[in-house]
């Protein structure tokens, strides 16, 4: 099975679904499973595999797919949540409009994401890329109402990133002319420091909006919120991470450490600015989501805090740091797709998705709940998840490498993580039912496979974290980092050390002698929820929800503080180039004789300057 | 061997007689365009391959240049009387159905003298001669525009012939110039003359043929008259007019400077203009609400950066020039007609009006979008293609000035891109989900829309056939001195 | 030797804890002129606790409880505690950071379930505390492991020994100080204990628990106890290899807190919040500036 | 005080944990919690017998009723007293619960708290001294010991009397009955 | 004068072309207006034919042997006025009638009225 094959699966099956789908909407539905996990059993098959080959010729280019284990680490993933999504889509999608479409962009968004990680060349890269951002769009604007600005904007900054893109390669392409990757970065070692930076940045430019870096994210709240759930979850799991990889290809295989360790010093690198910005990109959006009040908004900024996690790690460009990037790379798609779809579920059974108006739902759909709080637990980091792993492999690095303020950041990153996870745990689980959702049901099965399957990978790797990391490990070592002591239960150093069994045990242990403990007590009278402490009194349900404004005490230190400035820059400078462009046409004024004038002008000028100043 | 006069000469006679078929039945005269269009073009592409080998110079009369007025059937030429073809037999399948209204008689006979303007301009040798063919192109223009006797279609026609009349007269100044000062009309003989446009009295005349030409081509600030013309025409004279008038416009140009004036030392400023007029176009387009205007500004800002492309003058720009000229025909016939039968079915030309499009209509839907996303460049539409050959053109060519005006131009891109996919919310994601009635475009629309939008991603996907063709041209544009041996022998 | 580390180390922390909770009544009544319950009043209070028959809200009621009781168990095995330390290569300082996540987060779940408004606000202002705390907090933990360069909690003990201690030497001072400052709002006491605060939200996120979830809660208290002063006589007094020693020195510190934060009203919550992220945070800030600067 | 006695403690914890572990709900339904403030605090030290006011029910296992209660102040009684933890004991606090005191022909006034809720003990007095409620413990002391204060089973045995009692009185209660509710035992 | 007198057609061919853009410009009846573009048609006709002048010059008909072709008018730019005249011609006419249905739509000729184009 080749490369080309697989494309050409993903692709023609996307459309052949399309086709199907206006047969008979079961069958559709069956083929896009199916589809999903032939590419995932391919992909799946392609481990370990190595190799480059040409598959077209483009404008005498030859363009070409390659595959290798860091190409492979990003494409499984892909695959596992593009299937995933898939079948949580089966549930959550019936009974909307034009499915076939719906079914045939998430296709299309899947193979082309496929697509750029295996590609070989620039030019491939950016025509996946570009068919990624349209299909994007087209899947974020299918919400109608508030979706269609989040479309609009997304896509306006996707082809602000693109144009940066083009400069870039073009500008690779004029010193080394041609665009295959591995050519460029054999040929690049001798580039003077000031061009790679300026490549670099442009690069930057266009992943840092795919992945949502500060101050290039504003895309991506409204996006997230407003996308159907099962593609919330594929663009926050996987599709945001293609700027990662954007990042990873750049940096490291591009441009290659020895000549990125060269651009610039101390503070003022190349490294060291990103990771400033990942910082910030930790810190700020942390806060906002902490101020959020629709759950999928939540999400969507604790992504872009998220991704700050992944970039720092992959900035700061120590072996550790790398290893911990790209592992939170991985748990952060396990995790946030999970979190996704499990909103995602308690929207399509209690038709919102608002934190102050929801409550108590646990009593309806406790198993979403069980899903929820292990995608939360691994958001937050917690030990035994695999979001702890990637996060304690970033913090290390940052300590050790003495840059204590960005850890400080980080670690206080999490306990904002902390607050917003637990804040959507209470306001959707917890607490009171409201009456109206009394006839909840628990979500349908199609909705409940994907979320074990992500919780079982959230945990496994939580608890032998070594699968991935030598996996992770391979890709660093490909890429010139140093190799790491990895075991399966963590990594081995002389520096501190992680074993997340050791950690497993003991805390499995204290729970059962707890257990004990608490079995052996006499035990407790079950009793429903308004059988509650309220001074004595009884009040009824439907007046007893205590969410809004969870955390009032902090919204009022921070409101000052914490506002998303760039969004408002980026709206005011939107909003006077719209006001410009509106001016621009007011040149055509309907005027007959002003109209002859530009034409009389436009001559004068022309033979002004060249006789009168000799300018051409 | 056929003789490419033909290409001029079956629409010309078809026009003329179409009158008198008339008399025999109504119905056949919407047949003829379609007949003399679908002869233009399996001519044109039978020529194809033989052009591609060496030019076909036909001697009118028999007389040779400078004397005589000859056809230069060159790889440009062909590659234009291709996409005039096409479009034109598209078009003409389209309005078979769209013109129901008014002296549909007229319409087909101005609609064939238009495509025959079109054609003899960029086949012709003669300088001059291709100022009979414009003025051919332009009148038959001014009055399709005004053909549905609106006020907005008169208006805008008074408007647009006033300010055509000026340019050609322009024109014509400048031909008079160049004959005053080479007494010679024939292009090869000219430019055979030419050494320089360094004298004054040279660079004036170029001026005055390219203000001139400018004004067709709506090169800012020239194109004031595009937005009314465009907007308030039918729709099927909207996508000719875009499709192929002002690209005729932007060839004449380049024919003047590339091959009679050899002018290397004005391309800085054209590419300047070109850019401008990109931008300004772009962003005029933005807060539009009127569709068809939406498109008309959009179409500036296109033959902007057609113009940029032209003016890089290195292979790689006038090759990415002229597969932006093949990308724009195609894409913004395809959202004039596919635009035109949303108008008709809403009657209304506002942007809002269009929610629910995509159910109702989804296969114009369809096109329209496609041609959206060409136009905007998004791969693997053809738009890809030539953006990527312009760019690539610009940033080769290096120094500074190029590189910040192919910024510029990017930037316009994403103006572009705002505008675009606006719409294509609207069609498919505004307004009420319910389901509408389908009121599908006829069969007659659908066959354009369809060829259309398998071209353009035929050609986005594989590019290479029409690379062949564009290399020819290129080459003909860049080598001078072989126009000129190759006519003048 | 090792495993009965295992089952030592909890115990005794178990009992110190216990003994602290005791002296700290005792203490306090003592300042009121009070004569004050007996030593053993705690486990008193727990063998009561655990005979009563109370109610329980829903499963998540009761794993909440035990998971933050297990948590803060396992926690004891990650820090160096005369001379034990069961599981030192495990994740260091930075594994305490976040298994010291599970009691909140546990008891944050179970009062969740509970359903009682009180609960919430409880939990609200517990959240804000901790972070409010947590930023002096890591910084200190930072400016420690920066200083030490190492992100082991015995590697941190080790590098004291011999009287060494790192309260006494100059980068780390600052920090030692904020720790103590600190201290009374990582055990949620006064004037800190706005989220149990039983005048105005009915004791918060223990509203609802009666017999063995009180009872549980109140070890997790008093594991805490000895676990957040343990952290300090490990980061700054040099820990101890002995057993007696250690528990003198977390003695001290206890009774020094106790002294200070036994006369002083309630902090409202952003007032709680605004002074540990002004005095501590900036003592703090300073400890680890010096500390990259030397 | 035989709370040193390891014999006892071995023997029977949990009442002597009980005993000497009375953690009473702060609760006052009337005048007579004037006194309870200096029993609680550095004059009368109730903590020396393990006495301390704690916040809600659930925490709590002595509840004192202080003072005259009225029909809306019993509601609030009857939900608290079933929401305290088993074992629990109450104590009526002055004359009015007892009889209705000075406000026996108050229409609003009831005149026997323990028609209601079982109660373990009375303190007579308007108002009793903190004295008066150390004696009243130590009788509770000696009740437990005996195992005569038995309130909560006869509560939970007797259910349908004190319902009906408090139905007679109130119409209908806005929350269900707390026995017939399926006794679950959902522990960890 | 000799500049004058040497290049009178030049001039007054500019002339009409200025008078005729001026008044496209500046008129606001659009009769007026297509009157100015006859003008400027007139104005380049006339420039047309006087690059073919000569003064004294004869119809370049070989017909009678004594003329030399010196003297003879060049033929082409008449050629080409005619073709051009014809064209001019037809723009007017197309001009005018638009101009007669403008009028029966709008009812005024100002052009200042006739703005329903516009941004």
């Amino acid at each position: 099975m080749s490369l080309e094959m697989l494309l050409v699966i993903a692709f023609g099956g996307a459309f052949l679904t399309y086709l199907l789908g206006k047969l008979s909407p079961v069958l559709r539905d069956i083929l896009a499973v199916l589809l999903t996990l032939v590419i995932l059993a391919i992909v799946a098959l392609f481990y370990g595999r190595t190799g480059e080959s040409s598959f077209m010729n483009f404008l005498g280019f030859n363009l070409s797919l390659r595959i290798n284990t860091l190409s492979w680490l990003f494409a499984i993933a892909v695959a596992t949540l593009g299937s995933l999504s898939t079948i949580f889509s089966l549930s959550y999608m019936k009974g909307k409009e034009r499915l076939d479409f719906y079914y045939l962009m998430m296709l299309i968004v899947n193979a082309s994401m496929l697509g750029i990680v295996f590609s070989g060349d620039l030019i491939s890269f950016y025509v996946f890329w570009e068919i990624m951002s349209w299909g994007t769009f087209l899947l974020i604007s299918y919400n109608r109402g508030p979706a269609l600005a989040a479309g609009l904007k997304y896509i306006v900054m996707s082809i602000v990133g693109s144009t940066a893109y083009l400069l870039g390669m073009f500008s690779l392409y004029a010193s080394y002319s041609t665009f295959n990757i591995a050519d460029i970065a054999s040929r690049i070692s001798t580039a003077s420091p000031g061009y790679l930076l300026s490549v670099l940045v442009l690069f930057s430019i266009t992943f840092g909006i795919k992945n949502a870096l500060v101050p290039l994210h504003t895309w991506l709240p409204d996006a997230h919120s407003e996308a159907p759930s099962p593609f919330s979850a594929v663009l926050s799991g996987i599709l945001i991470k293609m700027g990662t990889y954007g990042f990873v290809i750049s940096m490291y295989v591009l441009v290659g450490i020895k000549a990125l360790s060269h651009l610039g010093h101390g503070i003022l690198s190349f490294h060291f600015m990103l990771a400033i910005l990942a910082a910030v990109t930790i810190l700020v959006p942390t806060f906002i989501a902490l101020m959020q009040d629709d759950a999928k908004r939540v999400l969507a900024w604790s992504s872009i805090a998220q991704v700050g996690y992944i970039i720092l790690g992959i900035a700061i460009g120590t072996s550790l740091g790398f290893a911990g990037g790209m592992f939170h790379f991985l748990n952060h798609a396990s995790f946030k797709a999970l979190l996704f779809m499990a909103i995602g579920a308690v929207e399509y059974r209690t038709g919102t998705r608002d934190l102050n108006s929801l409550g108590g739902i646990i009593k309806k759909m406790p198993f979403t709940f069980m899903m929820t709080l292990i995608g939360a637990l691994g958001l937050i980091g917690f030990p035994l998840t695999n979001g702890f792993v990637s996060k304690w492999l970033i913090y290390k690095t940052l300590i050790l490498g003495k840059d204590p303020f960005l850890a400080f950041v980080a670690l206080f990153g999490t306990w904002g993580t902390i607050l917003y996870a637990y804040k959507i745990l209470h306001n959707i689980f917890m607490g009171q039912l409201p009456e109206e959702y009394k006839g909840v049901e628990e979500a349908p099965f199609s909705m409940k496979f994907p979320m074990v399957i992500l919780s079982i990978i959230i945990i496994l790797f939580g608890i032998l974290p070594g699968i991935p990391l030598k996996v992770i490990n391979v890709i660093g070592v490909s890429l010139g980092f140093k190799s790491l002591a990895v075991n399966i239960w963590g990594i081995a150093s002389d520096t501190g050390a992680l074993n997340t069994i050791n950690i497993f045990s003991a805390i499995l242990v204290s729970w059962i002698v707890v257990w004990l403990i608490f079995k052996a007590a006499p035990t407790s009278l079950r009793v429903e929820q308004d059988n509650n402490y309220a001074a004595g009194s009884y009040v009824p349900t439907g007046r007893y929800l205590y969410t809004a404004n969870f955390y009032a005490p902090v919204y009022r230190i921070i409101k000052p503080y914490v506002i998303d400035v760039v969004d408002i820059f980026y709206m005011a400078l939107a909003g006077a180039v719209r006001t410009l462009c509106d001016w621009t046409r007011r040149m055509y004024t309907g005027e007959l004789g002003s109209y002859v004038m530009y034409i009389m002008l436009f001559l004068a000028v022309l033979i002004t300057m060249r006789l009168g100043f000799n300018i051409w | 061997m056929v003789n490419p006069v033909l290409l001029i000469a079956v629409p010309l006679g078809l026009a003329f007689s179409l009158p008198i078929f008339g008399l025999i039945s109504k119905r056949l005269e919407k047949y003829l365009p379609v007949i003399a269009m679908l002869f233009n073009l399996s001519l044109s592409v039978y020529l194809v391959p033989r052009v591609l080998t060496h030019p076909i110079i036909v001697y009118i009369g028999g007389w040779a240049p400078p004397f005589g007025i000859d056809l230069f059937v060159g790889p440009v030429g062909i590659f234009f009387s291709v996409i005039i073809a096409l479009v034109g037999l598209l078009v003409s399948i389209y309005a078979m159905d769209y013109i129901k209204e008014g002296d549909t008689g007229k319409y087909h006979v101005l609609f064939l003298l238009l495509l025959t303007g079109a054609q003899g301009v960029v086949l012709t040798g003669d300088i001059f001669n291709l100022f009979v063919f414009y003025e051919i192109l332009c009148i038959s223009s001014y009055a399709l525009v005004g053909y549905l006797r609106d006020r907005d279609g008169l208006e805008s026609a008074i408007k647009y012939l006033v300010q055509g009349s000026i340019g050609t007269g322009l024109v014509l100044t400048g031909i008079a110039f160049i004959y005053g000062l080479y007494g010679t009309l024939n292009m090869a003989d000219i430019a055979r003359q030419i050494n320089s446009i360094k004298p004054a009295a040279n660079f004036i005349t170029l001026a005055l043929i390219i203000t001139g030409l400018g004004v067709e081509a709506a090169i800012f600030p020239m194109n004031a008259w595009l937005p009314d013309a465009h907007s308030s025409a039918p729709s099927s004279i909207s996508a000719i007019l875009s499709g192929i008038a002002i690209e005729i416009g932007v060839y004449a140009i380049a024919r003047v400077i590339f091959t009679i004036f050899g002018a290397t030392d004005i391309l800085s400023f054209v590419a300047l203009v070109g850019i401008i007029t990109l931008l300004v176009g772009e962003m005029s387009a933005l807060k539009q609400n009127n569709i068809k205007r939406m498109l008309a500004y959009s179409s500036t800002g296109q033959i902007g950066l057609i113009v940029f492309a032209f003016a890089i003058a290195t292979s790689y720009g006038i090759e990415a020039g002229l597969f932006q000229i093949l990308n724009h025909s195609l894409s913004k016939a395809l959202l004039f007609l596919a635009a035109g039968y949303m108008i008709y079915r809403t009657g209304s030309m506002e942007i809002s009006s269009f929610e629910g499009m995509g159910k109702r209509m989804p296969l114009t839907s369809l096109g329209f979008t496609i041609g959206a996303f060409s136009l905007i460049g998004l791969p693997p539409f053809a738009g890809f293609a030539s953006k990527f050959l312009i760019v690539k053109a610009a940033l080769t060519k290096g120094g500074g000035l190029y590189t910040c005006l192919i910024a510029l131009a990017l930037v316009a891109t994403v103006i572009e891109g705002a505008y675009f996919f606006r719409v294509v919310q609207v069609l498919y994601f505004r307004g009420s989900n319910e389901n509408v009635t389908r009121q599908e475009a006829p069969v007659v629309a659908l066959v354009p829309f369809f060829v259309l939008a398998v071209l353009i991603i035929a050609i986005g996907i594989y590019p290479g056939p029409v690379m062949h063709v564009l290399n020819s041209a290129t080459s003909e544009f860049v080598h001078r001195i072989a126009y000129i041996q190759g006519v003048l022998r | 030797m090792k495993l009965a580390e295992f089952i030592i180390s909890p115990i005794l922390a178990f009992i110190i804890g216990i003994f602290l909770m005791g002296l700290s009544r005792r203490i306090m009544a003592r300042i009121h002129r009070r004569y004050g319950p007996p030593l053993m009043q705690p486990v008193i209070d727990l063998v009561k606790l655990f005979s009563q028959r109370t109610v329980s809200h829903g499963p998540i009621f009761d794993i909440g409880v035990i998971l933050s009781l297990a948590g803060t168990i396992a926690l004891i095995l990650f820090i160096p505690f005369g001379g034990m330390c069961p599981l030192e290569a495990s994740g260091g300082l930075l594994v305490i950071l976040y298994i010291m996540l599970f009691a909140p987060l546990g008891l944050a779940l179970s009062g969740g379930e509970g359903a009682n408004p009180n609960i919430s606000i409880g939990i609200s202002r517990k959240f804000i505390l901790s972070l409010g705390y947590e930023v002096p907090f890591i910084l200190i933990v930072l400016a420690v492991m920066t200083y030490y360069h190492t992100i082991s909690a015995v590697d941190v003990v080790k590098a004291q020994s011999s009287f060494h201690w790192a309260l006494f030497s100059l980068p780390l001072f600052l920090p030692g100080l904020a720790y103590i400052l600190i201290i009374p709002a990582m055990l949620g006491i006064r004037p800190f204990d706005l989220a149990s605060a039983p005048q105005e939200i009915s004791s918060g996120p223990m509203a609802e628990y009666g017999g063995k979830y009180l009872a549980l809660a109140e070890i997790e208290h008093a594991f805490s106890i000895f676990i957040t002063i343990a952290l300090f006589v490990d980061m700054f007094l040099g820990g101890s290899g002995n057993v007696v020693y250690f528990f003198l020195k977390v003695l001290v510190v206890f009774i020094i807190g106790l002294l200070i934060n036994a006369v002083f009203p309630r902090f409202r919550t952003e007032q709680a919040v605004k002074f540990l992220w002004k005095w501590p945070s900036v003592m703090a800030l300073a400890g680890l500036v010096i500390v990259l600067a030397i | 005080m035989d709370r040193n006695n390891l014999i006892k403690w071995l023997k029977e914890p949990k009442k002597m944990g009980n005993k000497y572990s009375l953690w009473a709900v702060y609760f006052s339904t009337a005048c007579g919690v004037i006194e309870v403030p200096p029993v609680l605090t550095s004059r009368w030290d109730a903590e020396r017998f393990g006495i301390i006011p704690v916040a809600t029910p659930r925490q709590a296992n002595l509840f004192l009723i202080t003072g005259y209660v009225t029909t809306k102040t019993l509601k609030a009684i009857i939900r608290t007293y079933e929401q305290m933890a088993e074992p629990k004991y109450t104590i009526g606090f002055g004359s009015c619960p007892i009889n209705g005191g000075m406000y026996w022909d108050s229409y609003n006034t009831i005149k026997h708290l323990d028609k209601y809720i079982p109660v373990d003990g009375w303190i007579a007095g308007c108002m009793p001294r903190p004295e008066a409620i150390f004696i009243g413990v130590t009788k509770l002391w000696g009740m437990i010991d005996k195992g005569l204060a038995t309130g909560y089973i006869r509560y939970r045995e007797n259910y349908d009397y004190y319902r009906g009692n408090q139905e007679k009185l109130f119409g209908s209660m806005e929350w269900p009955p707390l026995y017939t509710l399926k006794e679950g035992t959902n522990d960890g | 004068m000799s500049f004058l007198n040497a290049n009178t057609y030049y001039i007054a061919a500019f002339g009409l072309i200025f008078i005729g853009l001026y008044i496209v410009m500046a008129k606001k009846n659009l009769v007026k207006v297509v009157i100015g573009l006859s003008f400027v048609d007139s104005g380049i006709n006339l420039l047309l034919i006087s690059i073919g002048y000569i003064k004294g010059g004869t119809a370049p008909i070989f017909s009678r042997p004594g003329i030399s072709p010196l003297k003879m008018v060049d033929p082409i730019p008449q050629a080409l006025v005619l073709t051009a005249i014809v064209i001019g011609v037809a723009v007017l006419a197309l001009a005018l009638s638009l101009v007669v249905k403008l009028y029966q739509q709008y009812g005024t000729l100002d052009i200042r009225k006739i703005r329903g184009l516009k941004w």
